[in-house]
């Protein structure tokens, strides 16, 4: 049977992604964030995205730095405990270069789910005396038309594209993903185009013959980068834990020149066809 | 007291996590989220002592883990996941407290007035922050929603406790805040001081707190026993629970 | 560690039950239907039940037969092909005994999300153009505030018991559902209460060493029945497909009569303890 | 055409599955859920020739299944998982349509009118109906969402095509209506005959069909090749598509 053959370099991938696009990342903190296409986002200098996460870190830090980004739409932007704050995001933030649309995590998972069903908004229940409703655009109020109470409502966020790192997937974009999932199954559902980065290339009939399915199917990726480490320096559950050195090293660098060699050094690595 | 707190060695980080360990009863579902070994720590040591019946959910998803390791940079990674019996993501567990079944949710926030307004966002104006917080992760949601919501801190001054809020992120079932001097409760749309640590007193509490301290009766947190402490040094023994201090 | 244990007997767990309920039911068509705690709640004569499910057969069929019914709110109630329609629901609604409220099964979906959610109504996109907006008391169009479009609601469905069979539970409570889940984690998440009946009580220790985690965690789940063939005579994947003489026997039955003579023979089987 | 048709023994079946397969494109999202075996061949059978690529999405959640044995009393069981890649269950098929991206469903229902509108639901009062059907299932919200909505239906008379339906439970995106008689298409607001299958005739049609049959001229239904034959005959030896006949 033909099959759909997806793969593609990094280059190729980042290609998908378009200036203003809206941008939902997979992972949680420093847990399996998408690297190496985080990295590729900034060397091709993407302009005026709409990143989306529930709770990021170095991910958003980084494309903060790299002038990359126009909004962010999170419950939660640091690092956590050891690593301290995102100081970039921070700065850009309150300089007035990013506008950061708060959310709690769970109004951005409603966001999306509200894209993933097709519908304009989705009620929220927990988001009752707060500031935020009046603040922002994406939030409002109105009634159940069963029982007349008043409801908060948040407004649908449909990425165009995620970007997610799995520790397997087949070359047509059947992405399994081990360990925590966080929100990434999710996300898959949301957006409009997928781009997988998997640490390990397995074969077409590898889900078919396993109780353990993919969990992100192959009609929704619209590219696979077979990407070892395309996680690090965060960590990629039962594959690596955080790179502490390159960590540190990036949270010593103070703007966007010191990045750029940053980047740079990373590129054999990231250029590398397996 | 303060002797036998010398003696014994305690750190601040033990006397909080134990106070928090004690408010977890049997049979309850408690949740934590990023940044938080704390919490971790106590919902860990509770399972191990009085409420072995509680259940542990937390943001990648295992149901009453038993990790092998913590690891000293998250705790929001898979070592949560080891050894749980089902899963239940961070989605399903934000949820279950909108339908309001999470008993406990620990929490924190970065400003705490003395009517309970919880302020995790901006210092200064939202749209140009002075300071812009990481965000309240789930609090905006689950301070009105979890059956109690315990607030830590690892930050006890006039900035933190303010006599009112920059901005209302949420307000709502705040059970206990706690500090490194003390434990607040809520009561009647109020903070009132709870309980004093051993290792502060009264007239610290007073100087840090940016409104009026009230209280009922003076009392002390109790010192953690020796069977927490033993159990504590097991389940941390590299100490990243005093990590923030 | 002290646990719960939840086993209990069949008859037990549907004491759990009370008459005027809602009911969600697990499985789907002739698959994995909890049919002995159908069985049983015919037994125990429970009144005026609230029946929910997306696609039912044989088990909305035989509790309309049973005159324990009092509304059902399904996508379809039908056997399929071969076992054509579900006749004894067809008269019940015909007659007037049961309101029969239709949805799409998705609308139910939806009415079950908005339920796990805590909110009071769920927007669907696909209901458009349609009579059952008019006609049913649990669909209405309201206003997407942000765009000021016209979109149709759905009424949460909080179902105050679900009863569902799987191929694996502990005592606790943790269950394991082995191939097509169909809406049972839902079912699981919508409910206030949760019974479960399964094929083999694995130890406690089973979910926790391996990678397949249980889908529903023990908290939600207020009973456990040991119930091998708990499904019969319809189908539990990976154990047992369905039943066809027993499907034949319990499609010729004309009354209530026949009814009680076909469950008093499912007795010894569904009262046996394991 | 009647002569060959008899030397080959092709069935009424036979022929609306494979019209119901070429009507899927290779690459194309396809569903069926229930009763459903007539496009559960026609989706297999148009992965098998013209449209290997082509997703096949169904009720039991296995995306891409190779079944090895098919069952005659279900469209929906767990042989539809066997050796699928990925899961994708009933809920989010739903939602992948709702948002655009389903390509076809292959749905059913009770009465059509010459409009376009689709009762699935009740004959007489929807409160004190004179028929309950077993009701649309999915046709109600996949209808208007999918992309093209390919209705077939085993009765072709003048009580299953009426001049007004009894109950409107949907319209939307129908592409085609196969029947054992013909296939309707949809456009510009009403069904046109599209087909006649060779084993029947104009006049067949018309007599059967509740309203005036329109056509912008008379072509037939293509008969099923010996290939498509041979990969039908393989795939369901036991003949469960001509059930409902």
């Amino acid at each position: 049977m033909k099959t759909l053959n997806k793969l593609m370099s990094l280059t190729q991938a980042v290609e998908l992604i378009h200036d203003n696009d809206t941008v939902g990342i997979g992972g949680n903190v420093l847990h399996r964030a998408p690297m190496a296409l985080v990295r590729e986002i900034a060397r091709q200098e993407k302009k005026g995205l709409h990143i989306v996460k529930t709770a990021g870190a170095m991910d958003v830090d980084l494309l903060c730095l790299a002038e990359c980004v126009s909004s962010v739409d999170a419950g939660f932007i640091s690092y956590e405990t050891e690593y301290s704050l995102a100081g970039h995001y921070r700065k850009a933030v309150q300089n007035g270069l990013v506008k950061g649309n708060e959310h709690a995590c769970y109004t951005v998972i409603s966001a999306l789910r509200a894209a993933s069903a097709g519908i304009p908004f989705m009620p929220v229940k927990g988001l009752q005396i707060s500031d935020l409703i009046e603040v922002n655009d994406y939030f409002t109020r109105i009634q159940d038309p069963f029982s007349g109470e008043l409801v908060t409502v948040v407004k649908a966020i449909v990425p165009d594209v995620v970007i997610i790192h799995v520790q397997e997937a087949d070359k047509n974009g059947n992405a399994k993903i081990l360990g925590p999932k966080y929100d990434d199954v999710l996300l898959s559902r949301a957006a409009k185009k997928v781009i997988i980065t998997t640490e390990t290339i397995v074969p077409d009939s590898k889900f078919a013959f396993s109780q353990d399915k993919a969990d992100i199917p192959h009609f929704l990726v619209n590219a696979v980068v077979h990407m070892p480490k395309g996680a690090a320096p965060c960590s990629c559950p039962s594959k690596y834990s955080i790179d502490r050195n390159n960590l540190d090293a990036f949270k010593a660098i103070k703007n966007k020149e010191e990045l750029k060699d940053y980047l740079d050094n990373f590129m054999t690595e990231d250029y590398r066809r397996y | 007291m303060m002797s036998t707190i010398e003696n014994e060695n305690y750190q601040v980080s033990d006397i909080m996590i134990c106070a928090m360990a004690r408010l977890i009863h049997n049979g309850e579902n408690v949740f934590h989220g990023v940044s938080s070994h704390m919490p971790m720590l106590a919902v860990m040591l509770a399972k191990a002592l009085h409420a072995p019946e509680a259940v542990y959910l937390n943001i990648p998803g295992g149901v009453d883990p038993k990790p092998k390791n913590l690891e000293k940079y998250t705790s929001a990674g898979a070592e949560l996941y080891e050894q749980a019996v089902a899963v239940f993501p961070l989605a399903e567990i934000f949820d279950l407290s909108m339908r309001g079944r999470l008993d406990v949710a620990f929490l924190s926030g970065i400003q705490f007035d003395k009517t309970g307004n919880v302020n995790a966002s901006v210092i200064g104006d939202y749209h140009k922050p002075k300071v812009r917080m990481p965000g309240g992760a789930g609090s905006a949601v689950l301070i009105p929603t979890a059956k109690r919501a315990i607030i830590w801190r690892t930050k006890h001054d006039k900035r933190t406790f303010v006599n009112k809020v920059d901005f209302v992120t949420t307000r709502g079932n705040i059970d206990r805040i706690v500090t490194p001097l003390c434990v607040f409760k809520y009561e009647n749309g109020e903070l009132l001081l709870d309980t004093i640590h051993p290792t502060s007193s009264l007239q610290e509490v007073i100087d840090n707190t940016g409104f009026e301290v009230k209280y009922k009766s003076i009392e002390y947190t109790p010192l953690p026993t020796k069977e927490e402490m033993t159990i504590l040094k097991r389940m941390d023994p590299k100490n990243y629970r005093n990590i923030e201090f």
